[in-house]
Formats: C-alpha cells, structure tokens, sequence
C-alpha cells in the first residue's frame, strides 16, 4: 500500500469534518425549526463518501440516496448551495425544490440524492452506460444503504452492470440496520456483498467504512479495474450511523445503547485525527486552524441560507418541463 | 364519549379484528408493536424493505385462506409494487372466474403538507379507482377509520385504506362498543342548500371551515365526504347535487385525471342532475405539479380555504 | 402520396432521429433490427427482462446528456418499472430545480381486442396524466406517430408514446419529406356542428364511421382526436363544443377515472362552454372490468359503434 | 437412488404424454382459428413438470406462469376445463375470463398461471407463507423462466424465502432463451441456480430437465428437506421449447436450427418411452395402450369444449368482486 501524501490526509481530514460539521448544524437548526421536512443524518458516516470520493474525478458521476449530504459534500458540492436548499431557499440547488432528499449539482456529477429506497440505482447504471458510451475511463458510483439491498432494482441493476461490464461502482454503506431493521433480519447475511459475488460475478469487497484511509484505498483500487474496463465492482462499507434513521424528537431507536456507544468509540473523525497527530501527519495548530476554517465555512453557509430569499410561492409553478 | 385519535383507532380497529380471526396476518417493514406482541413474530411479520415481494404475498397468503393486513406506508412506496397492485391484486379475482377469494387491506399514506417534497407527497387514488378489482376507502376521521378499517379486513376484496398522513394525530369520538362502516355510503359532513362541496380526505375540515365562513354570508353550502372511492356513493352526491344545483369538488391531488374529474363527470353525465345545474361545477385541486419543498412553494401547490372560498363563490354567482 | 404502416412510420421516426442525433440511444427487450444493424450494439441495446432497469437507467442516460428511446412493449409491463416513471422520471427535472434536461422517450403499447386477457390489456393513461411531469402523446395515425415521434426524440422531457395495439399494421399517407408535429394540437378528424366527439386512440375510427352514418340521419358529429394527453388542447375541444352544445367522449380504457373524465371535466368546468352546452356529456367507455378472454365478453367489455351512436342519439335528444 | 416403482414409471409417462398431446393439439386448434388469443406452448419441457408434480400431493400449492398447461395437467387439472377455458367457453376453469395464461385450480392447489415475467413468485412467497403458518409439511412450489430471473421480483422473493425459511421450491425451467434473448446475453450465466446459492444461501441444483427421472428424483430430494422446514430450495431444470415463443405464423425465431434439432432429438417423452421399453418396464401393448387413452381424453376434451356455450356478453360484468 503506497503511502497516502500528506496533503492528501489533511484533506481527506478536513472534508470528513466539514460534513460533521455541517450534518451537526442541520441537525440543530432542524430542532430548532429553522429547516422544514425532513432530514437523514450522514454522522458517523463520513469516511466513506470522503475516502471513495476522493478518488473521483469531477466527471465521474455519482448518485446517493435518502441520506446524502455527506455524497455531495465529498463530490465537491458548494456548503452554502446545500444549506440554502436545506434552508428552502431560492438560492439552493434546487431553487427550494428538492430539499435535503433531493440535493444535486450535474456540473459536478452529483447526480442527485433520491428518496426512493434503491430508486438510484437504475439511474446510476444508466449514468455508467453513459461513461460507457462516452469512452474514455470515466466511472459512476452509486451510494445506497444495506437495506437497499432487499429491493428488486437492486438486483435488476446487479445483473445489467455485470452483463453490460458498466463502470459502476456499487457504494454500499452497510451501517447495520435499515430504520430498525437488522440487516441479518432482513437479509440474512452479514455482507451484502455477498450478493455481488455469488450471484453476479462481481467482485464485492467488504471495507472498514470507519477508517478513511482504508476506504480510499479500496475504493483506489477498485477504480483501477473499473476504469479500465473490466466491469463493476461492489464495495461494502461497513459503519454505522449515529443518530436515529432521521430527525424527529421522540423517535423510536431500538438499537441497542451500548452498540451505538461502541461505534462512537470508533468515531472516523476522531480516531483519524488521533492518528494524524500521533504519525506527525498533522500539528495541533494545523488541526485547529483546520477547524477554525470549517466552522467558519458552515457558519458562512447558514449566513448564505439566511440571507437569501424564499421562493416566491409562484415558483412553484416553474420547472415541472425543460424549456 | 372518549376521544382517541385516527392512528390509535386504526390500531383498535387491527387489534379487533386479528382477535377475532386467527388467519389474519399482517405484512410490514415496521412491526406495530402491540400486534407483535400479543400475536407473535409468525403473524406479525417485519418484512425487508421490498414492497413488490410483500403487496404480492399478501395475494398468496389470501388465495389460501388467510386474511392479510399490509401496512406499505407511504403511497410513494406502493409504486415500486404497482405490478402487484394493478396486474395482480385487481385482476386476480376476475381472471380466475371468482373461482377464489382475496381478502386483504393494504394501508398507504397519502398527502403533503409536511415539506416532504416531490417523492413523498402525492395522493395517487385516481389511479387506483381507475383499476377495476380494487376496493378503495379514504377515512377521515378516527370514528370512520375504525369502522371501515374492521369492515375492509372482513371484506373478501382487496382493499386499498388510503390515510392522509396529516390525519394520524387527530382526536375523534369513537365508541368503546364495536361497530363497522359499510363501503359506499358517503358522509354529508354539514347540511346545506345553495351549493354541493365534495371534498376529500384532509381537504374535509378545509371544506367544513369554508362553510361556516360563508354561512355567515348567507350562503349554505353542504359538505359531502365520500369516504370510499370504490364503490362510489354517487347517489348522495347527485341527490345533494339535484338540491344545491351547485357542485365544487375539492382534492389535494393535482388536478388533470384526479379523482374530481370522476365526481365531476359522474354528475354533469346524468341529465336529470344537469338540468338542475345552476352554474359550472368547478374543482379545487392541487396545482399540476410535482409538490415543491419550500413551505411557500408547497402551500402554494395545494389547495387552500382561499380557493375553496374563491370557487365556492364562482358558482354562486 | 405513399402508404406505409403504422408501425412502418414509427421506425422511419427513429431511424432518422438516430441518424441525426448521435446521442440516441435505444434500449429494449427486442431488438429493432434496422437500428442494431446501422447503430450497433452499443447504442441499440438488448436489455433483459427487466423493465425497472432500463426504464431507470434511461433517466440516467438522459441525466448524462444521452438521448434515451425505451420500448416498454406492453403497457401492461411498465407497472413493474412504476416507481421508475412515477417517482423518478416524472419529477426528477422539477425535484432538482430544472439544473438537468430528461430527454427521454417511452413507447408503450396500449388497449384490447385480441382476447389477451385482464393483464395484457389495458389502457392506462389516465393513470400517467395524473403524474405532472410526463408529456404524452397517443398518436393514431402513421401519419402522426412518425411526426409525433419525432417530435418526442427532440423534446427535452420524458414523453411517454401510447401506441394502441390494432393499429400497428395500419396504412397511411405519410410523405417523404422529413416534418415534425407539434404536441398540444388535437386534430378535428371531421368537422360538424351538432355534436363533439372527442374519441381517443383506436376510438377515432369508431367515432368516425359511426358519425358518417348518422350523418345519413341529418346528424352532424365533429370528431376530435386529441393526438396528445400532455399537453391537452383544451382550446380545440372547447371550441368545438361552444359550436355544437353537445358532448361525447370515446374511450377504451375503462370508465372510473379515466381520461375521458378529465376531457368531460376540463369542458363542464369552462362557464363559457357550460352555457352552451344543450344537453348533458356522455362518456363512451371501457365496462369497469379487468377485460375478460373470451370474445363475447371482451366486446362486451370494450366501447363499441352501437354504443357511440346510442350517446350522440342521447345528447341529440 | 431408489428404484421408482413401473406404476410410478408409466403414470410418468401417461403424464409427459398427455402434456404433449394437449399442447399438440392446441396448437393446431390455435392455428386453425378455433382457439382465441395468445397460447405459449410447453411441447419439450413435458419432464419438469411432471417429474416434479409427481412429488407433490393434493394440498401442496403451485403457482406457474405464462407457460403454463403442463404444470396444470401436472396438478392434475381436468382437461375437460382446461381446453374449455383455452376455447373460452363458460364451463372453463375461469368461465372464460382467464384463457390460455390464466388457468388455475385452486381445489388442487394450482393457484393460477400468469402473463407477467415473475409476477407469479411474490404470490408464491405468500402461499408458502401459508404452508409454514398452517403448520405440518405442505409446501409451494413456483414455476418461472430462466428470462424472470432478472426481474426484481425474482431477488425479492429469493430473499423472502431465505430469510423466513419458506417451504417454497423455486422450479427454475431454463429453457435457454427469453423469447429470443439467450441466457448467457441476459444473466451473464450459464446456471441461474447459481443467484440462489450465492446471494442467498439457498441450495441450487441443475438437474437435466428433459429426463423425466432425474427430475423426479431431484424434486423427491429436495422436497425432503424443504417439508421438514429447512427452509427453500432452487432447482434448475435444463431444457429447451420447441417452438417458437409463443404461437403466431411467421414469428421470428432467431434460435439456430441445428440447436432446435438437437434438442428435439432429446425429446423427453420419446427418450423415456424408449427407455420404459428397453428396460423391460412397458411393453408395446401397455404404450399404445396409453397413448390410445391419451387421444381419446384429448379429444374429449376438445369435444367438451366444443359443446360447452361461450358465455353470455354480460357475463363479463361478473366476478369483479367476491361478494
Ligand atoms: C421503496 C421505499 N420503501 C421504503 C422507504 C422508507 N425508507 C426510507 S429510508 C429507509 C431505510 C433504508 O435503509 P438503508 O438502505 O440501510 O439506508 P440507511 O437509512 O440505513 O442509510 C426506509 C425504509 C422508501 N423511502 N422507499
Ligand atoms: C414484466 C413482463 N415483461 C415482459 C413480458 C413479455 N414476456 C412474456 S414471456 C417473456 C419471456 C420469458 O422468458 P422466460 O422467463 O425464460 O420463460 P419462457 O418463455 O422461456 O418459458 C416475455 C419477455 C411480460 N409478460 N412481463
Ligand atoms: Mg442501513
Ligand atoms: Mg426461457
């Protein structure tokens, strides 16, 4: 395993910890009533959209799911568009559209976040036949969850990316439950990826998806064979998310205390800054000014949010059609 | 009489009915606990999140003698088991000469308000009513869930509960005593005599509050709640119809194929009621298109007590 | 001018859309010979069976900057790729506040009539025009279906093609020059002044021949065919019925919710047309079955002249 | 292996035979303008369903799809009603409302055939359901194509039956092609079997499905394990559909045809005869016998269609509902 460059580490850093950071603040302006519907927390999962993307190009593309602020936060997505979509402000990527479930920017790849368990899926594999088409070694990158797994178009789009060898990664973020459901329950495997083998000769790699340095180098060497050529290949993150399935004060967690408490314990964010310090990667000042400039930046983003204007009722009557 | 609200009248309703016959089932990804409880893991399944498999083994199940509850959530998620719905649960009964009998509610969320956004705000029972095979109920109070809930798990039909998810909160007087609802008979929420205002699902308590408004204004306005959608009471409706001369039809669903467009033209087709017809009949519905996020955008896309008020007064004139 | 089929059109139509755009693309089950052979296998792809992909993974072709043409084949299969249409493609441009363009055209085929039985027919879209975001065009001429099509392969949204099963093999003018048809322009297939008949897909000839008998009884009909259900031309059909003061609409999809409401509702609603209208709308539509195999019943089951003529006779009267 | 007893062996036969005679027979009545709408004929696949009904008893279920008349004869249909149905006449299985894809008797525990690609396993998955809730050893049994394999049903189901150990027999008939489309293009496999054992942990057995024995006896096996509630089992039969995908003058069949003779010249009835004749199992008298018997039952049946009434047009307005 080469050794990742230091530059490469500090911002593998700082873009887990902007999503931290943001996820925190959305969260508690949610509470707060400060933004509408409904939001899926990412904390706890940040290294895996940091380490795969990380590896992308800006015209690789990719699609998330319900739970996909930190996919776009690692693409490249500007904090101040995403907070004012959150916010449901005009100046969101979506014009107030969309909200959190729905956060895209196609200038950078980001395809689109999708409220429809395994809805992206399909989507993705028709962004990989693209990439297909187009030649070249550009990749799409699909994030769903494990629960994800259980439905059909899963499946369907399994066997399309292995018979048509499409340049899709299958990101799958196994964080141990769908809502409350265990994924033995449901699946009645420990790795999802299990799937992608037997089923569909693709290769499936189970990954530490709370260490960002494994899961980018993984996902580097995945991206290897899938760049040229070889087909697709299916990474199983294995992490876990911290707070309930979304917000909403009173909701019912069934996952057991001490289980959510281990996982803190693994917390990607702390243990990789732990590990910067210890290996002379980072200084105490480097990470503190690090920091220091995220909060600056998700405060500017709330400011950007607040600052800017709701949509006028009327807008909602534009963009149902393309021009 | 005690007051419970819509969501623990549907639980009341289950509860009822599971105790009362062993082979009811009920199919879900998230387990409702006391039924799990007191009926166990067998009957009370937690499904994986794979709607197609579950609204299709409920057809299984049926077809051998047992009586299946499917709780699928929210209306969004039904699409992704459509094929079940349309191509089997509707056409089952029929294609096999009604040689077998399929009896099996299936719940779904339907409505916006909440800032859901597009994929998780719509009220797709237009769709539904235009497949023949289907029972479909829409209660709007706790009193209505519970007794047309008990009566669809009895029903030998597949019947599709539709719940607004605003609704689930909503206290409501019901009955200690058990009772059951029969399908097709519609609810004249308010009586009135200058127009017919049929409104449905939340858009009810819209309509109920226009009509005190105006009734200050002097205008009488009778406030009619379908409560099923399969079979349709069109008799109430066109007899209240024959008497106002007046018809607004109001439905949170967008506009163009909804469910008001089958009020409307199940009334103006009949010449006995269109010659008693005063004005145009108008629709307040939601606006043609997917319902936006942003709070000023989504009220906007819905109707409101100001378009009811507005279309009310249209046809007065 | 020559004839050539319908179907016959509809391959010219993609023929040349495909040689003049290179970002077509075209995904099915059955490959379309002529295209694989001039196109290749990269752009004409054989999918498996597997509706819910293709159907998805042309919204992220077109997401992509590609030009997806899908053939669903029978409508009756799209149900297992709903999610795909109703909660993806459907929203996805409006969702994402219009930053993407979704060209995508579906082609479906649509009715009854050759005793396939309950789940290879169906006429469903109403079903699709209650979904704000999907264009739909239901071309019954080759005439139409190739400029039509055309037409679709070029628009910068998802279209959905509605292609009745009878008409496949029938003969047309269509010329050798290139044209294309603009949506949202129904077609008054024959002029008359005592009746609108507004019919749609394989209706209109129905519709047609029926109004040239009646037209030996002294009665007028005008016949519109819509050609497209989104967008609607309301103004056509208005228009027309202003003239007459008489309503018809002609629909092989069963009655419940169906298109043929939403034309009955668009027009009662219009206080101007309402004023004209001397006598109450009629639908002529599919019985509120799942159509049945046999052939005594199909018939039965489906619209026929008998029944057309007995309407127009009714709101003649 | 267990030797199958001779009576065992000639209703086999008796079986295989009378599949073939009534899809013959079809066939023609089809082309001849007697027999309405779509028929997909099962000539060539007479073993699977034989030799796996053979296994079943009275109150186990099936569900079968589009191709359907052999696992209905298999049940042990009534001809009578069936041909009825197929000449859309009144005293049909379905009084005429289903036709050739919608036969079902649910007296016998044959839930229906469908027209929709998979659409048959969810209901499966129910009927197995019930089976396991009604206790004791019954078991379901799902008859598809290799061409479902790839709806996302198909993996929905396989999950289903994994998880809750549904006694539930998946009868995967891999006749090589979906309408035109080889396996191999459309699954990436050569063995469909082998998504069951991978994915899922479900044992997949290929077994040849154009020998009658082999059949029953891998059927008698697996259904062994399946009824003492070991959960679901997959098996695969190889073999191949004689004619085109469904009846119509002039479909095009792009299947080479040296690769239909070759087949044909394993013709599962013929092969089997040969072989009850060989070994001393049936002597010529007991197969023209039964063959004698068979024709006579067909055309039976197609006289009891022929003098059944179509039904009435209003007709069509029954059944919509239970009452
Ligand atoms: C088709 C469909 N069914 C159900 C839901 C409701 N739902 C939203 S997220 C979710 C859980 C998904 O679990 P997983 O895929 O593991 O992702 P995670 O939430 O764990 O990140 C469910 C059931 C949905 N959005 N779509
Ligand atoms: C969802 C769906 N898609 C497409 C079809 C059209 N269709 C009917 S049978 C068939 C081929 C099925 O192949 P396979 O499962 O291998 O069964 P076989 O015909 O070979 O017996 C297709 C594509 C359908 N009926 N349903
Ligand atoms: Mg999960
Ligand atoms: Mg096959």
């Amino acid at each position: 395993m080469v050794k990742i460059s230091r530059e490469r580490l500090l911002n593998l850093y700082r873009t887990m910890l902007t999503i931290r950071r943001f996820e925190e603040r959305v969260v508690v302006d949610y509470h707060s009533g400060a933004i509408p519907g409904i939001v899926h927390s990412y904390i706890g999962q940040e290294a895996v959209a940091t380490g795969l993307c990380a590896n992308l190009r800006r015209d690789d593309r990719i699609v998330s799911n319900h739970r996909g602020h930190g996919h776009c936060i690692a693409k490249g997505a500007d904090l101040n568009r995403m907070m004012a979509e959150i916010y449901g402000r005009k100046t969101g990527y979506c014009k107030g559209k969309g909200g959190s479930m729905h956060i895209a920017d196609f200038a950078i790849g980001m395809l689109g976040a999708n409220g429809i368990v395994a809805g992206g899926l399909p989507i993705s594999a028709g962004a990989a036949m693209a990439a297909q088409l187009e030649g070249g070694d550009k990749v799409a990158v699909v994030f769903f969850g494990d629960g994800a797994s259980n439905e059909g178009e899963f499946h369907e789009v399994l066997n399309l990316a292995s018979i048509w060898k499409l340049p899709l990664v299958f990101a799958c973020e196994n964080n141990g439950y769908g809502v409350n459901t265990p994924v033995k329950v449901a699946t009645g495997l420990d790795y999802v990826s299990k799937r992608a083998e037997g089923g569909y000769g693709i290769p499936g790699i189970a990954v530490d998806g709370n260490d960002v340095e494994a899961v980018y180098e993984a996902t580097k060497k995945a991206l290897a064979g899938v760049r040229a050529g070889k087909g697709p290949v299916f990474l199983e993150f294995m992490t876990y998310r911290w707070r309930g399935h979304y917000e909403q004060p009173g909701l019912t967690d069934l996952r057991p205390a001490e289980e959510i408490e281990a996982w803190k314990e693994k917390c990607p964010v702390v243990c990789f800054e732990r590990k910067l310090l210890k290996d002379g990667s980072a200084t105490k000042q480097i990470i503190d000014k690090i920091n220091a400039q995220v909060n600056a930046q998700i405060q500017a983003a709330v400011d950007f949010a607040l600052a800017s204007p709701l949509p006028a009722p009327e807008d909602a009557l534009e963009d149902v059609f393309s021009a | 009489m005690r007051k419970i609200t819509y969501d623990e009248a549907a639980a009341e309703a289950l509860m009822e009915e599971f105790r009362r016959d062993p082979k009811t089932v009920h199919l879900s990804t998230d387990i409702p606990p006391d039924l799990r409880q007191e009926f166990g893991e067998d009957r009370i399944r937690q499904t994986p999140i794979a709607e197609a498999s579950f609204v299709g083994a409920a057809i299984g199940l049926a077809g051998s003698g047992f009586r299946p509850v499917v709780n699928v959530r929210m209306a969004t998620f039904g699409f992704v088991a459509m094929d079940q719905f349309v191509n089997q649960a509707a056409k089952i009964t029929y294609m096999f000469g009604g040689q077998a009998r399929f009896p099996i509610v299936y719940r779904m969320t339907v409505g916006a308000s909440k800032s859901f956004a597009a994929q998780h705000s719509i009220s797709p029972y237009s769709m539904y009513m235009n497949c023949p095979g289907l029972k479909i109920i829409l209660p709007t109070t706790p009193y209505d869930i519970k007794g047309l809930l008990k009566t669809a798990v009895r029903d030998d039909n597949p019947v599709i509960c539709f719940e607004h998810m605003a609704l689930g909160g909503m206290l409501g007087e019901v009955p200690e005593e058990e009772y059951l609802l029969p399908f097709g008979q519609a609810a004249i929420r308010r009586e009135g005599k200058d127009v017919t205002v049929v409104a449905l699902a939340k858009m009810v308590y819209d309509a109920l509050a226009v009509a005190e408004e105006l009734a200050r204004e002097g205008i009488s306005a009778e406030v009619i709640d379908p409560r099923t959608l399969n079979p349709l009471d069109k008799k109430t409706v066109k007899e209240s119809v024959m008497k106002t001369g007046r018809l607004v039809v109001v439905d949170e669903a967008c506009l163009t194929a909804s469910a008001a467009a089958e009020f409307t033209s199940f009334v103006v087709e009949d010449e006995g009621v269109f010659k008693c017809l005063k004005s145009a009949p108008r629709r307040v519905c939601g606006l043609d298109v997917p319902i936006p996020y942003s709070p000023p955008m989504e009220s906007y896309a819905l109707p409101d007590r100001e378009r009811i008020k507005a279309a009310i007064r249209e046809v007065m004139r």
